[in-house]
């Protein structure tokens, strides 16, 4: 049953050294602020699941917290390369970064066959491709009324899943709407989810009869950021900082301008700063 | 009178005219985006556009700047979980055109958006698949869009991300595949069509004003031209008018700080 | 591309003796007209495809267009019997009855694999059951990563799906809330669809960023016919008259009043009857 | 001094009794729907019931007759499609308990409900598994609810629809089953719950002035007893008044013509 926390005790009780940890959120509802509570909290030996590491996992890379990464697109959209990323893969900095590569098709399923309780997933991929040569996780089943031989992949079974959405109600339940990507898979089938919301309401209200919503006793913990997917978006409460994924380009280049900005803006910082960041963004509009 | 055009204008304009009405288009951020976008916007006002964020049936009246903006999603007929979208209607055949690019293609129109270099110490890591393997073999047939360099048009690909024709001839139905593959690459250069037989992407139709050995000095196999090679129309003042009234759109909404 | 045409008219373009049909609803929107223009125009041989065959499989199967069954409970809801079903299993009545058996669990993933063009579904099913000794479609594969044997089954790919939905908008989109069932995936897991509709709107106006809405493009006809799914129900247009759920029992237990029944109700009247017949209950209530 | 009431009321009252109300119930139509709402209306308000519709958490004011009630979905949390509700919710492990009952029951709790009489040629077909297969397998533990007698209570079945211990002892086990299985079966004469050792349905408590010979002479088997056999505690006065209230606004909303 989901607790509401404050977001620093969430993270101390579910995210821990060595674990497994999904941050989903599909261009939409990244969870920012969560991620720099994970960074603050300096965790360690992380394996970041996530279909596209963009800048969050930038930084967790950057900052050393993740031994290993299980993606499919790595690159910060529509501007260009991660940085950090290349960094660990390239010059293994700030240490070596192992990675175990998928499709987009594969790590959705994966997530689905997670939630489903099933230990793998079936699609019909890689064909022809040379994923599966360095990827020995790429099998396949041979179709038992067809002969058709399908890809598989080991279905993801987080340790945590951490995502962001839009409001919880008192009971702990949580409602997303717009975007929805692979959060409410990535919550079902992780063993503890941490889930960070704009705000808590008495009751969610009018709302289709079929709205994507997380029983509270789905979640482990419910923490209430506001603002705290930016520079990514809330459908609803705020828009997509796009000029920051475009100065980000800037400061992850290198090491130096890359840690200089996480020491400003990450780890001096508390969760706080993120309601603010939307203020100021919406008022420069 | 021809009016003036950019290289990347007359390719996206070329990408725009295969798009047909009835075309459901799997899109990928950029100058698919844009060609999609432009189809929509000029001759082919009902086609329906899904992108890989979940986004069905999509009209933005910018173009994205990434794959999930909150544009894209308000403007669709519905949204639907990522899980379903590659399920349900990318590996569902519900897809009759996908979009692609790459950082490396090679004469079968295979792609690399993985490594320049060898896997395990490459020499540029790039983003990596995304969509693009399984959007390679489940879409009706796949254009592919990317500006021409002895670079990006290698003689081998350091890596296989997506499947084009393969190692050319009957190598897709080889392994299975039952959709077309790549019908189209369309460069700033000229267009590229597979030869019925051979399955090598063979020039079909040259950009005014490119000569052959433009062609070839930015190409790193022996290009092969068709029996017949026409000269690639030219963009017409309302196309270029509606694509640059797009990006200007689209200029003004990101330029905006969100 | 979704045409607007009479009822008659798009089952006699679109459902052809010897087919497999799957109409579903699972309580909720039954097609209940389709399924008497199809008993109507004496459609035979079918391959019946449902969940949960009940009225209407029931009158399709007493009067005679059925030579096999796919299903997973076959009973009148919160009743009892099904008895055309019953007379046909225990005595060939109207003729033999070919039935394929299944649990819910494996119908829903066979339709959830033929609308994700899978050839088969991999579920954690049919352990330590007589099913599959009964059901040789029912078979295995093995994890790949775990050992663990699963068992599957084939995915329904059915030549025609029919269901019945809330509205259409002008261009053939279909929208569809409250209890879902399996509709959107026995549509997309078929080669034709059918949809009957309670109305016809210019737009769906203000709706949930996620509802269910099947694209035009993924339907082939779409019949407006109002109160098309009565005795069962239309969330937000008309209820569930669960009376005439009890009043079936009575009906269907012997074939002449069976008999005289189909021919009072559905041979001599048109789809129109269906909004009349809701018309009556609203004004009773 | 102890309410009349009768022999379904105690059956319903006891099974709604067993649950807690940190549960999440997968409910059936008839006595579980009954059992889990009366459970949610007295000692157990934040039950989390599910009904296989796709309705989850949901609160209904008074019983569904079918499964799909339009009253289960306008009071649930949120409606989820089917194939999701067997996927994520049943197969995903997220029920604590499962309700089943049956036609006939074996003394290890096995459940047909799918013919008597031979499978190709029945004497009665009954309607089949439905949800109960995959229910009585990943539900973390079962409860049955059945009114006791020989033609349902019988020694051998002549279909196996669900799995409750198979042949007894660890037969779950070896079949792979993680979950509990039916920890608990109430009847109108008496409770049963699953001797430690052989797993056999074994009487643990017996409603108030039932006798021992009244059930032998309900079952098909040797019934056994516990070391210690309880009297079932009677129904209070505000379970039976809760529990007729539920069944008293079902008759009047179900007797209205919808």
């Amino acid at each position: 049953m989901a607790r509401v926390l404050p977001l620093a005790e969430a993270v101390e009780a579910i995210v821990r050294d060595g674990d497994s940890v999904a941050m989903e959120g599909f261009t939409h509802l990244i969870p920012h602020a969560a991620g720099h509570e994970i960074i603050r909290q300096s965790r360690k030996h992380l394996t970041l699941i996530r279909m596209t590491p963009d800048i969050l996992y930038d930084q967790l890379i950057g900052m050393g917290c993740a031994d290993r990464l299980v993606f499919s697109w790595g690159g910060n959209p529509g501007v260009g390369s991660l940085y950090r990323l290349r960094d660990a893969v390239e010059n293994g900095w700030p240490h070596r970064l192992e990675v175990e590569e998928h499709s987009h098709a594969a790590m959705a399923n994966a997530y689905e066959a997670g939630a489903a309780g099933l230990p793998f997933a079936v699609l019909r991929g890689y064909i022809g491709t040379d994923l599966p040569k360095v990827n020995p996780r790429i099998k396949s089943v041979t179709c038992p009324y067809t002969g058709e031989v399908l890809a598989t992949v080991p279905a993801h079974r987080p340790d945590v899943a951490v995502i962001h959405a839009l409001k919880a109600d008192r009971e702990g339940n949580v409602l997303l709407e717009g975007i929805l990507g692979v959060q409410k898979e990535a919550v079902l089938a992780a063993e503890r989810a941490l889930v960070t919301v704009e705000e808590v309401v008495d009751d969610f209200g009018p709302r289709s009869l079929n709205a994507c919503i997380l029983p509270a006793w789905t979640v482990s913990a419910v923490a209430v950021v506001p603002g705290g997917a930016f520079p990514s978006y809330a459908q609803g409460y705020y828009k997509r900082f796009n000029a920051f994924y475009k100065e980000w380009d800037g400061i992850a280049r290198e090491r130096d301008t890359f840690l200089a900005w996480m020491k400003e803006n990450v780890l001096t910082k508390t969760p706080d700063a993120f309601a603010a960041r939307v203020r100021a963004l919406q008022a420069a509009e | 009178m021809t009016p003036d055009y950019k290289p990347n204008e007359i390719m996206t304009i070329t990408a725009a005219r295969a798009l047909k009405n009835e075309d459901v288009v799997f899109v990928g951020i950029g100058m698919p985006s844009a060609a999609a976008n432009l189809a929509r916007l000029t001759h082919a006002p009902g086609i329906t556009l899904i992108y890989e964020s979940g986004t069905l049936a999509t009209r933005p009246s910018v173009l994205p700047l990434s794959i999930g903006d909150g544009e894209l999603c308000e403007t669709a007929l519905t949204t639907v979980s990522v899980p379903e979208m590659f399920r349900y209607w990318l590996q569902g055949g519900r897809v009759s055109v996908g979009f692609l690019g790459g950082a490396q293609i090679d004469k079968f129109a295979n792609l690399n958006t993985t490594v320049v270099g060898p896997y395990d110490k490459p020499k540029v890591r790039l983003p990596g698949g995304g969509g693009a393997p399984e959007i390679a073999t489940s879409c009706g047939e796949i254009f592919i869009i990317m500006a021409q360099s002895k670079r990006g048009f290698v003689g081998k690909l350091d890596f296989v991300t997506s499947l084009g024709h393969g190692e050319g001839g009957r190598h897709r139905e080889k392994l299975g595949v039952k959709t077309r593959g790549p019908t189209r690459l369309v460069t700033d250069l000229c267009v590229f069509e597979p030869d019925p037989e051979t399955r090598e992407m063979t020039v079909v139709s040259i950009h005014p004003g490119i000569t052959r050995e433009q062609i070839q000095d930015n190409t790193g196999w022996t290009v092969r031209y068709a029996a017949k090679v026409a000269e690639t129309a030219p963009p017409t003042a309302s196309e270029l008018a509606a694509l640059r009234e797009l990006h200007a759109r689209t200029a003004r909404a990101h330029g905006a700080a969100a």
